[in-house]
């Protein structure tokens, strides 16, 4: 058993940097093909998971001693920040702002407001499904 | 365009996100609560007189012009019911630093009740109706947080009963937002009236409104929906009742008002006659349920079901009278309810039962506390010069102007029956021999509790004596209800 | 401004009292309240040389002015009268409380705010004009009577006699509201005066004859009318001085008063004068009648408060004739009005006295019970002298001011005969034959009052305290009244010129323009007429009664409980607003959320189809619709299949895997629909939610083996059809019968332009309805601590008592 | 294919219904979730179903499908989920505190008396 931990963890490590770039693809995907803040944010928890059911939650805790409560938090002021940036300058709450750059290596890319407020909600919602993992999980 | 307008919905919220830091901080939470609501209230009011001064307020988010985009619309009705809301909000908050408990405090009650004021502020302000449905859930879910928040056998049990009844009746919400978008392709509520209007409201629509009646009725607690309110409003602690009472079944309320003074409003011998008859029924239902009962909590939360029947009834009528007093018993009745249950609380604190037949004679004691809740009672009631009594003038004017002269004298007949089931709360608990007194009253407890209650009755006193000056907003309110075009051209065309 | 700022000195004083009751203890707090009336009584008498001369004095203060609302004091012959009667009486009263209530005892400040309060809702209700604020006093009297009936708080028959006055009084309150609206809507104005110039096009509208019965309903209930007295007797509950002020010489009256106000406006209907009259006749009747009933002095006081009232009611009711008779100004038909006034005046002296005679007896003896009193006459000999002047006065005899309106009533009830419109001729020999034999029972229990308590066997064991004659200063008051009784006797015309006349062409200003038109007269001695042998009658009979009295009281005691009014109300109150609405309501709030759902959803799709049907609006349309897939048309069995598992599953395992399949196919169809963002957050979220469903119900038990019983199974069956039907035939319809196109096509030309995005779903759900998106996740974030509050906060094992109840 | 999907959505929120009227908790939960899935394909197919291409925008495409619903119902699925979480995690909070997942047995007493 010890043997299979180990090659588990191991393996577990390398899924969950796959997984968690996999949907660092998704989450700048989101605005012109299929994927976004929210699924990326999903397959972000499940790549945690991952890393929970291969380990425990304590360990877990360790690797990422993060408090997902105020993960949530900063997304919601994140997403209502990006929302509010217009209303400084005069124009209406949630007007987002753009721009086409061309960047070495990425070529045209687009700058936008909006992919801030998507982040946000990325960060929502890894924050409260890890909430949710971790105090049912605690409570067990 | 007037992004200020949103003000009273994202404070509450930007105040709600920073609560979820520092959770364990008494101190913290508290202050920042009240801090956040005081900047909400100074805001409210500002949009108030701003609505007051320069007509509907509109603002089209992320520049996207009218259908397209998500309107927020502050008229009158609406702005006046955000700072009611949010001065209700600010008693009970008060109130709860006296009677929720630590251990509540501790764990998200402050961000539940401004996350509840952020959607319950949204819903009132919204002009899209499936942005309203998103409101409708944060205000949901956040009463979802505080019914539940503590974990007692009752609250658990009770909590169930409530989430299930919001859940089918969110689906029902969403299902018929869909027919709707179906049949006018539009989702903006002021493009909704407008193309309604357009294809003269044909059998579909008026089925789609009976739906949206029936929808909003859940939430309102009309007859025959209401059944599931009485247990699940008596589980959670008295500030969380006094925040459900004075203010959910409101939002209810007010989307029926709205949807039907708004979109609905070419089959009104259909519509507006079926509301009618259901208005009368609720209030029937909700009288049984007031006498039925010995529990101070029930007496209350019943008399809550005959109040959305008389506000509803007055909408029904669809006249100027009826309207501006339904708008008038609306806020009245926000106020009232949360200083009846305020004031119940008390008596609930000091007795330690609810049991009507265990209390008495607390007159000897607490004279003060008893003639606040006499006043209370009365202005429930309807007894002029206080609250309730030019709102129920009102819409009993408009019922005669509409022919309903017969359902118009039940109206003032059922304000007896208010009287009669919260008098004998009076007669009962204050009035006769010592009852059962709990045995560790806190002086300061008290004091906590007393002040903001007697705060509360004080602007329910002034909001009768005063109506004076509050008529010229009510008015306004009642004007752009009986007169969609307002509304309809503030958002589309851009005139404010 | 005075004659407003009037209307509210009282309830400005009554701010002071709790001071002047707490810091001044060692002077009784009614000396300071006595001030009040005083000044009041002074103020109004100065209004006298100008009102007798027929003239009206009006003042007015805004309340409400956009809704047309608005304080005003109207003073007229009529409100005069009133007002005065009001502060005079109320001084007196004020006087006799100071020795009847022990400042060391009692909650005084509470008693006088009370009072004070009274006294100004009650000029109030006198002097307003405006509908809307003679309602505000009106309903005002009746709070301020509920809480000195309630004076005594712990006592059950205080609290419940309150009760009673209150549900009695507001409830007629409500209703007249309610004919103030109705008139209001007719005639454009909450004025009373600008009504009355209307009155003739007023009587047209369809609703006057319900606006009439509405306002009366108010008036029969203050005055304590057939069948709504029963609040009378239980008001007794209240100390002596608020019965003499209260309950005898004043708020009952409102309904006199009202009654009085509108006739003008009401006189030219049939209905008003029959049921002003014939309700007013039945009262004075039952009233007298079971006045010999009672054993309580303030009982038999009680029932002889409402005849009078009846009679008065009667009287008015008959004084409406004259607007139908040409020239009634010189007619008998003239004497009605002024009887009815004039026998108000005298009744709020004669009763005002007895009352405080009662107080006295009550206070010095222990007891107010008639069968343990007699012979008092020679321990009190002060408190009898002005008995007997009161009930002398009351049975209508000479040389007291009872017998010169009893005359005048026997008068115009005999005039009646003569009025041959709206069929009266048939029922109009009645009139005077009731007020005959209701004057014998007066005359009975006039002396049954008197004679029972100060004559015959002093029984001295029997009484709670040993009897002696009252302190000078309650006898003051009491005696001011009796010398009051006999004055007016003597001096009629002077009274009646001053007071009844004024008020007499405010009820008849179809007849009379000034108080110089009314064209009467009173004398004791008018020769043999029809009234005299009447009189005469009552007293041969009366006697005759009254001496044998002991022989036929027993005939009360035949008359069974159950079916009195009392048991009405009681039955009313107690059973069906109490014990019968719980046991209503329990039969369907059983707490069971199932039948809640039931209820809800057997309605729901009822008045949902019902409107499809009677609406027209069901219709179906191929037209529009896409082709079938066959790729769907597989999706649609395997989904199917899987909710049919969900629904039949024996074990949870099943029914959750049965649930996630439904999920993952649902996420197929949006691939088939076109739809590739939602297919992919579906999938995650199934799983993610199978995971979550797996892991919470780890915990929980096997689906219990109990059947459903098959009715409930066969209802749940039928409900859900409904609601499944419902979703169809609407979906359908809404389908079939898009009217508009959408507006989505907006999105897709400018979503690459204007929000610089390619993925037009996503762009609107962070752009064009980014709005949406940021509470979505607000929810999700609520969620997340509600989540985390409910697993760590546990507050059940300490659980509060009264919360889990 | 919309009136075929108009009788499925009709089928789920019947099946929906009926697991909601049951007694046992769970079932209950599985209800809401068969209703939510009703009310997202109810959405979808009040948008209709015409125009070939998902709404991404690809060149050489003109015909899209209405991309609105599906915006809506994303909202949607993500508030449901938030719901379905909180309510299963409160019957398991439920059936450690009251030992039952029995709706009958959760009547609690109203207060008549």
């Amino acid at each position: 058993m010890k043997v299979n931990n180990v090659i588990l963890q191991f393996t577990a490590k390398i899924v969950f940097f796959i997984i968690f770039f996999f949907a660092v693809h998704i989450f700048f995907a989101g605005h012109y093909t299929p994927g976004g803040g929210f699924v990326g944010g999903l397959v972000t928890a499940s790549a945690i998971v991952l890393l929970v059911i291969a380990f425990d939650l304590n360990t877990v805790h360790k690797l990422l001693p993060i408090n997902y409560i105020y993960v949530v938090a900063i997304g919601l002021i994140l997403a209502l920040g990006t929302a509010a940036i217009s209303m400084f300058v005069e124009q209406p709450f949630f007007t987002h702002f753009f721009d086409y750059f061309y960047l070495p290596l990425f070529g045209k890319t687009s700058l936008h407001t909006a992919a801030l407020f998507d982040l946000g909600v990325y960060l929502v919602v890894v924050g409260v499904t890890m909430t949710i993992i971790q105090t049912i999980g605690d409570d067990e | 365009m007037n992004n200020f307008l949103l003000l009273p919905i994202i404070i509450p919220f930007f105040f709600a996100m920073i609560l979820m830091f520092g959770q364990k901080n008494l101190k913290y939470q508290r202050i920042t609560t009240i801090l956040g609501l005081i900047i909400s209230i100074i805001c409210a009011f500002a949009l108030l007189f701003n609505v007051k001064e320069n007509g509907p307020q509109t603002l089209t988010l992320g520049s996207w012009p009218a259908p397209f985009g998500i309107t927020m619309v502050s008229d009158m009705l609406s702005a006046l019911l955000v700072l009611t809301t949010l001065v209700i909000a600010f008693f009970i908050v008060w109130y709860g630093f006296g009677s929720i408990g630590k251990e509540r405090e501790r764990f998200f009650y402050y961000p539940g009740v401004m996350f509840i004021l952020t959607g319950v502020n949204g819903a009132f302000t919204t002009g899209d109706i499936f942005n309203m449905f998103v409101f409708f859930e944060v205000l949901l879910m956040a009463s979802y947080l505080l019914i539940v928040l503590g974990g007692e056998k009752s609250q658990l049990r009770e909590s169930i009963k409530y989430i299930l009844v919001n859940v089918i009746s969110s689906a029902l919400f969403v299902i018929t937002v869909a027919y709707l978008y179906s049949v006018v392709g539009t989702l903006n509520m002021a493009d909704i009236s407008v193309k309604i209007a357009e294809i003269n409201q044909p059998g579909i629509v008026t089925v789609i409104a009976v739906l949206f009646l029936l929808v909003f009725g859940m939430k309102a607690a009309i007859f025959p929906l209401y059944f599931w309110l009485p247990n699940a409003y008596a589980a959670p602690p008295i500030p969380v009742l006094a925040l459900f009472g004075a203010l959910l079944t409101k939002v209810g309320v007010y989307a029926i008002m709205r949807t039907y003074t708004l979109f609905f409003t070419h089959d009104l011998a259909f519509t507006h006659e079926l509301l009618l008859v259901l208005a009368i029924l609720t209030i029937i239902a909700g009288s049984i349920g007031a006498l039925a009962h010995f529990d101070v909590k029930q007496i209350i939360i019943y008399n809550i079901v005959i109040a959305v029947g008389v506000i509803l009834f007055g909408v029904a009528q669809m006249n100027e009278a009826a309207l501006e007093g339904a708008v008038f018993y609306l806020v009245h009745d926000m106020i009232i309810k949360a200083a009846l249950f305020m004031l119940i609380g008390i008596v609930i604190y000091i007795t330690g039962t609810t049991n009507l037949r265990q209390m008495g004679g607390l007159m000897k004691n607490y004279p003060a506390l008893g003639w606040f809740y006499l006043i209370a009672a009365l202005g429930l009631a309807g007894v002029p010069p206080l609250s309730g009594f030019i709102g129920k003038l009102l819409i009993i004017q408009g019922g005669f102007e509409a022919g309903n002269t017969w359902s118009s004298i039940f109206i003032l007949a059922s304000s007896l029956v208010v009287l009669l089931s919260v008098i004998r709360i009076f007669i009962y608990a204050f009035w006769g021999e010592q009852g059962q007194v709990s045995n560790n009253i806190n002086k300061t407890t008290y004091n906590i509790m007393f002040y903001p209650t007697v705060l509360l009755v004080f602007i329910s006193i002034l909001y009768g004596v005063g109506t004076e000056f509050v008529v010229p907003f009510i008015d306004d309110a009642a004007k752009l209800l009986s007169d969609p075009s307002i509304y309809t051209d503030a958002v589309l065309k851009g005139g404010n | 401004m005075l004659q407003i700022l009037c209307l509210f000195i009282p309830i400005i004083a009554a701010f002071f009292m709790p001071f002047f009751f707490k810091k001044i203890r060692n002077v009784h707090t009614g000396w300071f309240v006595l001030l009040v009336p005083l000044f009041l009584v002074i103020y109004y008498t100065t209004f006298i040389p100008v009102i007798s001369k027929g003239e009206t004095i009006i003042e007015q203060l805004n309340w409400i002015p956009s809704l047309g609302i608005s304080f005003v004091s109207y003073i007229d012959g009529l409100s005069l009268l009133f007002s005065l009667l009001i502060s005079g009486i109320g001084a007196l009263v004020v006087l006799y409380s100071i020795f009847y209530l022990n400042r060391k005892k009692e909650q005084l400040h509470n008693f006088y705010i009370y009072l004070l309060i009274f006294m100004s809702a009650m000029l109030g209700v006198v002097q307003s004009d405006n509908m809307i604020t003679l309602y505000l006093f009106w309903e005002l009297t009746s709070i301020s009577s509920f809480l000195l009936i309630g004076y005594w708080f712990n006592r059950d028959k205080s609290r419940f006699g309150a009760l009673k006055s209150m549900m009695i009084t507001v409830a007629g309150g409500m209703l007249m509201l309610g004919g103030f609206v109705l008139l209001s809507l007719m005639g454009g104005t909450f004025s009373i005066r600008a009504l009355i110039e209307q009155a003739p096009q007023l009587a047209t509208n369809d609703l006057f004859i319900i606006a009439l019965i509405l306002i009366l309903l108010g008036a029969f209930t203050k005055s304590a009318q057939f069948p709504f007295y029963i609040w009378l007797p239980d008001a007794m509950e209240a100390p002596t001085p608020v019965s003499a002020y209260l309950h005898s010489a004043t708020m009952v009256k409102a309904g006199i008063y009202l009654v009085a106000r509108f006739t003008p406006v009401f006189a030219l209907s049939e209905a008003w004068i029959w049921l002003v009259a014939g309700i007013g006749l039945l009262t004075l009747f039952w009233g007298s009648f079971f006045a010999l009933k009672q054993t309580d002095l303030k009982g038999i006081l009680a029932f002889s408060t409402v005849s009078q009232l009846g009679l008065i009611m009667s009287l008015l009711g008959v004084s409406a004739i004259a607007y139908h008779v040409d020239g009634a100004e010189d007619t008998v038909f003239k004497y009605a009005a002024f009887a009815a006034i004039f026998h108000l005046i005298n009744h709020a002296t004669f009763k005002g006295s007895l009352f405080m005679i009662a107080g006295i007896v009550d206070h010095e003896t222990g007891t107010r019970d008639i069968r343990k009193l007699g012979g008092l006459m020679s321990l009190m000999p002060v408190s009898f002298t002005v008995a007997l002047i009161g009930s002398f006065s009351m049975a209508g005899l000479p040389p007291f001011n009872g017998f010169l309106s009893k005359e005048m009533f026997l008068t115009a009830m005999l005039s009646v005969t003569e009025f041959d419109l709206f069929n009266f001729s048939t029922w109009a020999p009645l009139f005077p034959i009731v007020a005959w034999i209701a004057s014998v029972f007066t005359f009975i229990y006039s002396f049954y009052f008197v004679f029972k308590t100060f004559t015959g066997k002093l029984n001295v064991d029997q009484l709670p305290t040993k009897p002696h004659e009252a302190p000078i200063g309650m006898l003051i008051s009491p005696v001011i009244l009796a010398g009051l009784v006999v004055t007016i006797f003597f001096i009629p015309n002077i009274v009646t010129d001053t007071f009844v006349k004024p008020a007499v062409v405010a009820i008849q200003p179809f007849l009379y323009t000034s108080p110089n038109d009314v064209n009467i007269h009173v004398s004791a001695w008018h020769g043999p007429t029809p009234e005299l042998f009447m009189t005469i009658g009552i007293v041969i009979v009366g006697l005759l009664l009254f001496l044998t009295l002991s022989k036929w009281q027993k005939l009360y005691s035949i008359l069974p409980e159950r079916f009195t009014l009392n048991r009405l109300y009681d039955i009313t109150i107690n059973e069906l607003l109490g014990s019968w609405m719980t046991r209503f309501s329990k039969l369907y709030m059983t707490g069971s959320i199932r039948k809640y759902l039931g209820y809800m959803f057997t309605a729901i799709p009822l008045i949902v189809i019902g409107t499809l049907i009677v609406k027209n609006a069901f219709s179906v349309t191929f037209e529009g619709s896409s082709p079938i897939h066959l790729y769907a048309v597989i999706l649609i069995v395997v989904l199917v299949i899987g909710t049919l598992t969900t629904v039949f599953a024996r074990s949870r395992i099943t029914s959750i895997i049965a649930l996630g399949s439904v999920g993952y196919t649902v996420s197929l169809f949006f691939v088939i629909f076109n739809a590739p963002d939602l297919a992919l957050t579906q999938l995650v979220i199934e799983t993610i939610s199978v995971a979550l469903f797996l892991m919470a119900f780890y915990h929980l038990p096997k689906f219990s083996k109990v059947e459903e019983r098959t009715r409930f199974k066969f209802g749940r069956a039928f409900i859900s059809i409904a609601v499944g039907v419902m979703v169809t035939l609407v979906a359908l319809s809404s389908h079939s019968q898009k009217f508009i196109e959408s507006i989505s096509n907006y999105y897709k030309e400018t979503v690459y332009t204007e929000a610089g995005g390619g993925n037009i779903v996503n762009v609107i759900l962070v752009d064009y309805r980014g709005f949406d998106t940021l509470f979505e996740i607000a929810v999700l974030a609520i969620a997340g601590i509600s989540i985390f509050a409910m697993i760590k906060l546990r507050l059940s094992r300490k659980e509060k008592n009264y919360e889990s109840k | 294919m919309e009136i075929i999907m108009a009788f499925v959505c009709g089928f789920l929120f019947m099946a929906a219904i009926y697991l909601i009227l049951s007694r046992s908790l769970l079932r209950i939960i599985i209800g809401t979730g068969l209703l939510s899935h009703g009310a997202h394909l109810l959405i979808i197919t009040m948008g209709g179903f015409g125009g070939n291409n998902p709404p991404v925008l690809a060149d050489g495409v003109t015909e899209y499908v209405d991309p609105l619903p599906q915006a809506l119902i994303l909202t949607a699925i993500v508030i449901s989920f938030g719901v379905t979480a909180f309510f299963l995690v409160l019957a398991y909070r439920s059936y450690q505190e009251l030992k039952t997942d029995d709706m009958t047995q959760m009547k609690g007493s109203e207060d008549h008396e």
